[in-house]
């Protein structure tokens, strides 16, 4: 896995665009309501049959869709990103 | 693990009121990274408008001030006219800034005030439950548009970014939209241009952002972006509008 | 107004309107923003042509009354001292902003030359605009401090004292006149200028949050909680100024068995009007009020246990006389003459009234005649 | 003493500055003055005319209900004030463009060919002035030292020659006070 | 509101706005011009549901509250029964064109909603407008027709007859609420529709000049006479609409020692407090103003003779109040509760105030209390 | 001899209060022999505006409504909406239209509503007294540009009608002047094809006039019709800005 | 008899509908009524909650400061109006979503498993007429049958098999109340 | 001469944009103030010097450009003018 993500389960309204959005197919609505009446989205390491590892690339296209900034990305240090705004991808 | 994204400095850590899916809180963290990246926090003024955004305040890190709907031009202009040191945005829906604030936003882009106006179309009154906006389109059904906006009796949709193209003192003009990671990206490099013209002393900038409203549009989510793209964008195509070199 | 030799030098013939121009600029006013309207262009123009040598001042003539309120809005948030006029329709125009910048508590100086009304109406003098301006033409429960001038004087030291209020109080405050002052040329000393940059600071403006934490100047309370502190708070505010600006004239008022109210240019007519009854022996007096918010109440009650009637003169159908009437509730009777739509009444035609009023003896209630050209005596409380 | 004159005429005639000058001369003599132009309606078109009060007090109201000196550069001027000026009062009129006589007989008329004689002096513009002139000098309301010294005040910045031809207007007019009356 | 058992069919529970929405189509009304604010959004969208039915309609919602009222300046100069509506802040914006309309003796109904202010404030039930509404936040002097319902049947019956008012006057007439009485739904019988083509002819409208002169609706009167001529028709007129409008709940004031005045949503809070007070043994009656201009002064007056003290409750700083001290002007002691900014007070809350009045001796002057949540009961006149 | 020119029917006879050499009663005139020509006297309301033409009412011998400075267009839209029989027009200075009534204007182009407006542009504030205009030129002297406009401190001259032609509902937006025969014959033109658009149930039409203000421009009337051609056009050319087919 | 009631909910609970079917029964038994809903701050988000009072007698304030009865669809609905229920009301809870106990022992608690009751009855939607009969069936408010029969009212114009599932739920709510208390 | 104008003295402001536009020279100011103050203008039949009479062709030229209205035109009853509104020449 060369990223991952952590979803603010307060925070997150369960609005599904990540989910939508996520090139892996790695977030998945969870099954309890948080203090605010949603069902929030939680990152999953494992596909629920296959219980195979995901790949989880720390792309971050989830948190920037993500409405309510409830994502935080993580990735493997490798290329020289020293700045968390560097590092957002750009498709141009 | 290194973080490679997390909040702007410029928005602090309250939760939005915002609906599930909106696109204000999107387009919030855009201005909020564009700020930080300028490194311009600690002389910008906001004006919020009076629409879903009203709250804004609560959100930016950055000096605030409340306008009466519709007059964000015209604040953000005695703000920035006793004070052109300060760098001044707007912060209005389609209702506010091309319905009520029509006048006021035509004539500070043609005056050239020193001013970006982040503009948020989500073809409705968001905040006051649904009824139609000016930029509402053809057909599309709100409280008070019950069969759909008919051009003959509710006017049609309007296009003030194109209008404002026309303003002698308008220096750059977009529309962008928040749809996708694609045009949330597009639209941040857009923010962060028109904070530049300002910047540049050039003159009047404008970001006019498609922007869902799942709410009022009666869709989840996921289905809002989807109509952003593929109905709203064929009647506010995303494009340069203007752009003064 | 007695001045020595050496302020002689200093008088200047000018018209009122660029008297309060002038006293502006005097007092550190660096930014206007206004419309056109007559008959109060002569300012603007006035602040046009001054605004143009000083390169750090601001003039900005606006699009409309609209835009220009909340551009003092925004000018006042970042901290200057502001100022916008315009005459009677422009200001109804103003009204939601001027409902904004009370709430906010923010300090600006607004400058209505009132004219005949409703509607369009004329360019007269006239008074009609006396409730929009004390009792709150904008929505919900504020209050503007109100100035009423009746000379160019007046007209200078009172505009120096509206930026100081506005400031002190954190709170608008509009100079009330008509077209009549902003015309008329009288021999005006004025006070030595402010330098803006020695005004003290304002700890609550917003310029960059930098050093400090981001501020918020807002008007949404959707806590009713703290809507109503506000509410109340406001109150406070404005039972301090109340305490504190009360101003009047008092003319010829202490052996006087009768008494008339006016203010602004109608005081003037009716100073004369006295002067002429005194001259055929009626003990007559003018009480002319020069803050009409906050009313002068408590000097005026106490006038009334003294005197057997009360004659309010407004170049209006009455408005101030509801002022007097509460002021006075019930102590002496309280009557009304009025020349609206821009009529100016003559000095001549106070003294009828004066006379009149004065032998008639005093009935319980006399039926409001209509005196010639519409105007109207009626004894009211 | 408070004296109130009003100056009326076609919009062109000057007779704004008429009044300003007189008002400025009262002031610096010390006096009170008060100088009320009728400001045009909000539409074109029209007369012009103004009110000033010279007095020795404090001016109470500057409207002259009742002037004592009535200066009309027009007939329709005259028409406007002939019933207005006080019994015992003057009126000064322009008799180039009034022909017509006073229908009352206790106020006294002073006939000025304002027009006649400006273009004598070269200078059509000047009939203000000499009208003005005329008018101290029959009321002495101001000195004419004074009335000529408000000249400089009135014309500040303006051309020397400008300000000369108006004064020896003003005298001119008084002149012909002098030699006629 | 009693009703028969035929009526009870009839009997609809629906909320205020579409009750004022449902009467006023039934009174003819057949243009609506509006902008959205919360909370009277209700009414604009049941009047855009029924146009939407109805093919000679007019539902536009306009680009701004200026334009809208400007809207209704024009239909209604065209013959039409018209309606507008909003609330504070969007009614502050329509005060220019509501003393135009006023001016030019024009029939038009204006619904404001209330809100807390001032500024953009909140949209919870307050009655800070007061002065607005019935002073004229307009300029110069003119004066609407204020109703002012409490129950969802009165906004039937009172829309019904606020058009058949303003038509009869040829004045503006503004029906005055607030978010509690638009959002509340209460069982409501509506009177019989009434077919537009059925109303009375107005000879004064402008619809082509076609067989007769052509006309002139205007509103510049640069002619100060007939300007003042105007202003004098028109106290005229609001001294018959005063004769013959005025209305007033009185409830359980025969016997009263105490009277609590209060209008609107405040009144139902204190009529719910004056049971309580009674339940106690209190005499206490509630004076309701059903019409805030023309005021109900003169019942009101014979009131006080009656009574020791009279409260007036406001969910404002005190607006109406003044107008009770004009009334009673000395007759009585007049005191002041308020709960202003959009707090809702209980009736348990004003039954205390009810006891607190009426068991403490009589001093010349109580200072101005301030209760919890900042409310205040002072002792005004 | 045949009387060949005339006073038209809907002209009454009353002597004009405007300036000499003034524009707006050449305006009047055309206006007046256009309702003529078309025959709509009987049903045709005007809408004079605050301005030097707010006394229009006692010249055109049509049904007039006075509207409030700026609001002509929503009052025509009022009558226009519950009478639509009716012939609306509105008569608007360019300050009317296109600085304080900015929005109303923009609005019913935008919404087609069927009313024809009549645009005096004179580049000034005739009735106030020599103010800036929207239309101001650059460098013009006015009574509030005492150094001529200077656009950085008081914006650029506003293409109202430029706008307007974006204008959805906008049909057909043309620019003519008074400053010759020629032109004015051009101006009659306009005008009867913007009413004929108005009587087609087509939507919004609109005629911008240049016109000379000999008074606030401090010029003779000469003088005046000779700046237009030569100042005036050249800002604001006189051209066919919209015409749907 | 003046009675006073407050629904309580998340948005998208149906509490609106309870109020306004209680309110129309009230009616539709010539009762006097008024229904008050919390109308949604000017801004997004939140929970929603209507106030309905029944009476035999006109009804001064439609405001209920103390309340007879409050139907808590959450915890942030109980939270918020524990305090305010009179003594000697009663509090009905969503069980399914409300594990804390009230601590007050001067109200009556009825708990009610609207989620888990509703998906029995295989629509999770219908948990606010679930709670409604419960509701009826303890306070009697109104009758069972006004109750049913304003579903029709309040359901007009929708499809038959709607008003059907919804008058089985209420039967559903009163039935779980007869079990279970 | 083929036609005629006639102005009105007491409608004429004095502008002088009829004799700016007249193509034949044939109108002047006259020394005589009006009512209103000003100068009107005035057809002058013949040349002031040679006093031979002018050719006004009835082109309408001065009345299309008055601002006050104040000129009626006449023209010799040639061609096919049955309207006053028809006669009135246009350039196109
Ligand atoms: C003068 C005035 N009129 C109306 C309103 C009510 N109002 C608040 S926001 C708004 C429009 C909201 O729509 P938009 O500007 O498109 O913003 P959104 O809520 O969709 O983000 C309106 C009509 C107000 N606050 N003030
Ligand atoms: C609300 C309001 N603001 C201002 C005015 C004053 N006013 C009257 S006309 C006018 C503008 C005149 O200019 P324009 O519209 O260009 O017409 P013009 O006189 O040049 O023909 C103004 C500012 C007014 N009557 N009402
Ligand atoms: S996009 Fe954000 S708010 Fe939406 S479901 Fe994902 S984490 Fe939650
Ligand atoms: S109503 Fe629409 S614009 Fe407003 S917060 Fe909700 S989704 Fe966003
Ligand atoms: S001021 Fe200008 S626009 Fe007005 S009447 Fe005179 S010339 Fe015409
Ligand atoms: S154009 Fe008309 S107003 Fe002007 S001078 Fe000629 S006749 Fe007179």
């Amino acid at each position: 896995m060369k990223g991952k993500i952590e979803i603010d389960q307060e925070l997150c309204k369960g609005c599904g665009l990540c989910i939508q959005v996520c090139p892996k197919k790695q977030i998945e609505f969870s099954d309890a309501l948080n203090k605010k009446g949603y069902y929030p989205a939680s990152f999953k390491e494992r596909d629920r049959k296959t219980t195979e590892k995901l790949e989880c690339t720390g792309c971050a296209l989830c948190a920037i869709q993500c409405p309510d900034v409830a994502i935080e990305v993580y990735r493997e240090e490798k290329e020289q990103s020293t700045t968390a705004k560097k590092a957002a991808p750009t498709d141009e | 693990m290194k973080k490679v994204f997390a909040r702007p400095e410029s928005l602090k850590l309250t939760p939005f009121h915002y609906c599930p899916g909106c696109g204000h809180s999107i387009i919030h963290r855009l201005v909020s990274e564009v700020i930080d990246e300028l490194g311009i926090r600690e002389r910008t003024v906001g004006v919020p408008p009076a629409g879903c955004a009203v709250l804004a305040y609560n959100y930016f890190d950055v000096d605030m001030a409340e306008a009466p709907h519709g007059r964000a031009a015209a604040v953000a202009t005695g703000i920035k006219r006793v004070r052109p040191d300060l760098v001044a945005f707007s912060y209005q829906g389609d209702g506010d800034i091309a319905a009520i604030g029509t006048a006021e936003t035509i004539h500070a882009a043609n005056r050239g005030e020193r001013i970006t106006a982040i503009f948020v179309n989500n073809a409705v009154y968001g905040m006051t439950g649904g009824q139609m906006a000016p930029t509402t389109i053809s057909g599309q059904v709100t409280t008070t548009t019950p069969l759909g906006r008919a051009p003959l009796r509710d006017g049609y949709p309007l296009d003030l970014s194109e209008m404002l193209g026309i303003a002698a003192g308008s220096v750059y003009i977009e529309r962008t939209s928040v749809s996708s990671p694609k045009w949330i990206n597009k639209t941040k490099k857009a923010i962060r241009k028109a904070f530049m013209v300002q910047l540049e002393d050039r003159g009047f900038s404008l970001v006019e952002i498609l922007s869902p409203c799942p709410t009022n549009w009666k869709m989840t989510p996921v289905q809002s972006i989807r109509w952003v793209e593929e109905t709203m964008m064929t009647i506010f195509p995303p494009k340069v509008i203007k752009d003064v070199a | 107004m007695s001045e020595t030799k050496e302020k002689k030098k200093d008088k200047k013939l000018m018209r009122g309107s660029h008297v309060l121009g002038e006293a502006a600029i005097r007092a550190g006013c660096r930014a206007y923003f206004g419309y056109p309207i007559t008959p109060q262009n002569e300012l603007p123009e006035y602040m046009a042509e001054q605004f143009a040598q000083m390169p750090d001042a601001v003039f900005l003539q606006a699009e409309s009354e609209l835009a220009s309120i909340n551009m003092v809005m925004g000018a006042s948030i970042a901290g200057a001292r502001v100022m916008t006029s315009s005459s009677s329709p422009g200001i109804s125009l103003k009204q939601e902003g001027i409902s904004y910048i009370a709430g906010m508590e923010l300090p600006a100086v607004i400058v209505n030359m009132m004219r005949g009304g409703p509607g369009l109406g004329n360019i007269a003098p006239a008074q009609g605009d006396y409730f929009q301006a004390t009792k709150g033409g904008g929505h919900g429960d504020y209050r503007l401090i109100v100035l009423a001038p009746a000379y160019g004087q007046e007209i200078a030291d009172m505009t120096r004292q509206a930026f100081d209020l506005a400031d002190k109080y954190r709170n608008p405050v509009m100079i009330l006149g008509d077209g009549m002052l902003g015309q008329m040329m009288e021999p005006v000393v004025f006070p030595d200028p402010i330098d803006p940059a020695q005004l003290p600071a304002k700890p609550w403006t917003l310029t960059g949050c930098k050093g400090r934490p981001s501020r918020i100047i807002r008007s949404l309370w959707l806590d009713v909680n703290r809507e109503e502190e506000l509410n109340w708070r406001l109150v406070r505010k404005y039972e301090a100024i109340t305490a504190e600006v009360v101003d009047q004239e008092m003319y010829l008022a202490e052996d006087a068995e009768l008494i008339i109210v006016a203010y602004g240019t109608a005081a003037r007519i009716a100073k004369g009007g006295v002067q002429r009854a005194r001259a055929m022996g009626i003990k007559v007096g003018l009480f002319r009020p020069k803050t009409l918010w906050p009313y002068p109440s408590e000097p005026l009650a106490r006038l009334a246990d003294q005197v057997d009637e009360i004659i309010v003169f407004e170049m209006s159908t009455g408005q101030m006389v509801e002022d007097v009437r509460l002021a006075v509730e019930g102590r002496c009777r309280v009557s009304f003459y009025g020349r609206p739509g821009g009529v100016v009444a003559t000095p001549e035609e106070i003294s009828r009234v004066i006379s009149s009023t004065h032998h008639r003896a005093h009935p319980k209630k006399v039926a409001g005649g209509r005196a010639s050209g519409g105007s109207r005596l009626t004894v009211v409380g | 003493m408070l004296l109130k004159s009003v100056f009326s005429g076609f919009g062109g005639q000057g007779v704004l500055m008429m009044g300003y000058a007189l008002a400025v001369a009262g002031m610096e003599e010390d006096k009170h003055v008060t100088y009320l132009p009728a400001y045009g309606a909000e539409v074109r078109g029209g007369t012009a005319n103004c009110t000033v009060v010279v007095s020795d007090e404090e001016i109470a109201s500057p409207i002259a209900s009742s002037p004592e000196f009535v200066v009309a550069m027009n007939y329709p001027s005259m028409a406007k004030y002939q019933n207005m000026v006080k019994s015992g009062g003057i009126m000064f009129l322009n008799s180039d463009l009034i022909t017509e006589t006073l229908p009352r007989d206790d106020v006294k008329v002073v006939l000025v060919p304002a027009n006649t004689l400006a273009h004598e002096m070269g200078n059509d513009r000047v009939l203000n002035m000499i009208m003005l002139g005329a008018m101290v000098r029959v009321t002495g309301i101001v000195s004419e030292e004074s009335l000529s010294q408000a000249i400089e005040t009135v014309l500040e910045g303006k051309k020397r020659s400008l300000v000369e031809i108006n004064q020896k207007a003003l005298a001119k007019g008084a002149e012909y006070i002098a030699a006629h009356n």
